[in-house]
């Protein structure tokens, strides 16, 4: 999969974020968003180990190793920033007040189960934040290229990969579509790209149905 | 997600925030419940309150608060019109009024150990469904409650206290509705801000943006759906 | 009983406090205690409501009315005093970290049992952070007249007042002596006053060893 | 009290509370349980954490953090020598030398959800014996746990995190062990200074008394037990 169609699905999923909204992004395609984010966005970026109100990367003088995300990378902040401490923090995200979290998965499964932290095999030895951003969060954005580097297809029947929870996620956003859980329903909701609804079955082994009508344009 | 928290309207524009009193208790509907900061009649959001007497018809309602206000004065003047149907507070004993509506039978009354009352608040806010404290077990006020001996302490489960709308004061807020409280006019307003569906911040001071500190800020604006100046 | 006696009780009272330790004091003989304690005594004053290093009572000049203690009255802070909200400072009560609690009480068992907060008949209609300061506080000083106002023992072998907490208290000091809940008994360690085994026992109901010797001074 | 909470040593007068580094590791015993403050190396007290490798020999730790440190850097020097036990984290993997420790059978992991992390640090400060949160519920970290369905949503019953000693970082302290933390490095050290009997507090700079404000103090020095300079 080419960066460009990594930023495309970045490109996507900022247009789902409204003005207001508290948003938080995990590491990978999520942290490109920022770049796709219009000047007058107004969504406020919450990143969990403590600080809401993220602005963009720092320069070499606004450097300041007391002020990283939660990917450990250095960064600023806007006026009206506030820190505070992680339990604070997750309190603010599994306590609902987190609007959106936009993260990666291995795996999404048709009734929005999503798999995203640990391989079978493989150690399973840091899990982070993801368990408590994809339980906390009003609403839950998955971003991920359709099919793993090996070939494999992600939005699945069933997770067959160690489970983060069940039914979290609300939209999934891919280098072919759109994809909603509506009333414990997956719905292929818009097609991207000149994508066609066979590319998509092509590479989806989840049952879905079309709602490609009903799309609201945003 | 697959759970909800608790859920408040998503944030508004900043320029939208600041609103009227009336506007903000137009949130108050009958039969909800809503809590309201203060300890006595200190840090309590008395424009709101006075807002909610004297501009809202909203009537059958759960008051969350330590106390019930005073006679005549702030939660006691809502009190006097009957329009508080139960009340969930720690003292319900520093305003006779309440005391009595409760002996007439017109108003139901839930008390709740200071520091239980508290942390239920909190619970809330951070998505916690119940927890397991030594506070008051074994006592009149565990009655109906789940207990359970943990490392040979018998403790009790309590569940988290909700609202639909919270009111708040805070002495400084910025335009966003970042929002810092002076001296002990803190208590319950923080906690309370994060435990409703709707919270209205009466703020005595607005300040620029910027105007806080980002360290010292004690709620960020993501609880703050409303701010209202104080009158 | 004579504001003397109630005095005598919070001077002995303050002598159980060491430098260095956090005491929250109840309304009532505790709050008499401040006047009693030595310029060097280093004791914290911790009020529930969310101070901690709370001061002498303010002159005219220094009134503040969003400064106020747990019994509503005007207070002043000490140099490197904080302020924190309701679940903060109820968390230190109650997570173990305010060294001792002097509270005053309607009766006493012989087990530390503790009733301070309702009278059977009336209306129990208020607790505040009694319930919270027993069970949370290390130390728990009792403070209270050895009768009530109408002539009722208030050390008892069991408590027919509504309980505040079982086990709670430590200390029973009285205006004839110091009671000490040692290994689950109740031991009269000092006589105050004046007063004798026999004036102790004609007002304490509740069976009590000896254990005059073992005293510490402090 | 028929309770105890965490039991820490009852506070030292004010003058002997600032310790050298040394005299404070020594406060950590072979088989105890320590917390360590930081998000990665951000916010760790990296002071602390050197003296406990260098002039310590407590070893058989049981170490509460969210990362075990990097390769050779923070605690992975003291993973290096072996004194680690156990680990109790959420991220182990940002060490490859843990994740080695672990595959070798010479480190035992137990991987909690960030949040939960936290907010059982918080339990163990707070008095707190239990709380349900529906995060972790039906996944592989729930096992062994107990689970209950509230309100609908499955539920998984959490303990506290209790530790012997705390080791936390903060940017600024006064003689009285006020701290105040800067900007994200603030991260897990509040709770962690509740929730152990013993706490120590690297300061990267002391200020005089009356030099923070009141309001902004993040932890009162009622959690504080001794105070080392940052070197």
């Amino acid at each position: 999969m080419t960066g460009d169609a990594k930023a495309a699905i970045a490109a996507r999923a900022a247009r789902e974020l409204r003005p207001g909204e508290v948003v938080n992004l995990g590491v990978g395609i999520p942290n490109l968003i920022p770049a796709f984010l219009p000047a007058d966005a107004g969504v406020f970026l919450h990143s969990e180990n403590g600080v809401l109100g993220v602005g963009p990367r720092p320069t070499e003088d606004e450097l300041d190793p007391d002020l990283i995300d939660a990917a450990k990378r250095p960064v600023t902040v806007l006026p009206g920033a506030a820190y505070f401490d992680s339990a604070a923090s997750f309190a603010m995200i599994r306590g609902g007040h987190v609007d959106v979290a936009v993260l990666g998965a291995l795996q999404v499964s048709a009734a929005g189960d999503i798999a995203n932290w640990a391989v079978p095999g493989k150690d399973v030895l840091g899990v982070g934040g993801a368990m408590d951003l994809v339980v906390g969060a009003r609403r839950v954005i998955v971003t991920m290229v359709a099919t793993s580097s090996g070939g494999e297809k992600k939005v699945v029947p069933e997770c067959t990969y160690p489970l983060t929870a069940r039914g979290a996620a609300d939209v999934i956003v891919t280098e072919l579509c759109v994809f909603r859980l509506r009333d414990g329903e997956l719905r292929l909701t818009e097609l991207l790209d000149g994508a066609t609804v066979d590319d998509v079955a092509a590479v989806t082994t989840a049952p879905f149905s079309l709602d490609l009508d009903t799309e609201e344009v945003r | 997600s697959a759970v909800g928290g608790n859920r408040t309207v998503p944030g508004a524009m900043t320029a939208s925030r600041l609103v009227s009193a009336a506007e903000a208790v137009a949130r108050v509907h009958s039969g909800d419940t809503v809590m309201v900061g203060g300890f006595g009649l200190v840090g309590a959001p008395l424009t709101l309150i006075d807002a909610l007497v004297d501009e809202s018809d909203a009537t059958d309602l759960t008051i969350v608060s330590n106390n019930i206000g005073e006679p005549g004065r702030g939660l006691g003047r809502l009190l006097r019109q009957g329009r508080i149907r139960r009340g969930i507070s720690s003292y319900f004993t520093s305003n006779p009024e309440a005391v009595a509506a409760v002996n007439a039978g017109e108003l139901e009354a839930t008390l709740v150990p200071q520091g239980t009352f508290a942390e239920a608040i909190r619970a809330a806010g951070a998505g916690i469904a119940g927890f397991f404290t030594p506070v008051g077990a074994g006592t009149l006020l565990a009655e109906g409650k789940e207990e359970r001996v943990i490392g040979g302490v018998a403790h009790v489960l309590e569940e988290p206290i909700r609202a639909d709308v919270a009111l708040v004061y805070a002495a400084r807020a910025d335009e966003l509705g970042n929002l810092w409280y002076r001296r002990t006019a803190q208590n319950f307003n923080p906690a309370m801000a994060t435990a409703a569906r709707v919270t209205v911040a009466e703020a005595g001071e607005l300040v620029p943006l910027g105007g806080l500190e980002p360290e010292s800020i004690h709620t960020p604006h993501l609880y703050v759906d409303h701010l209202v100046r104080s009158a």
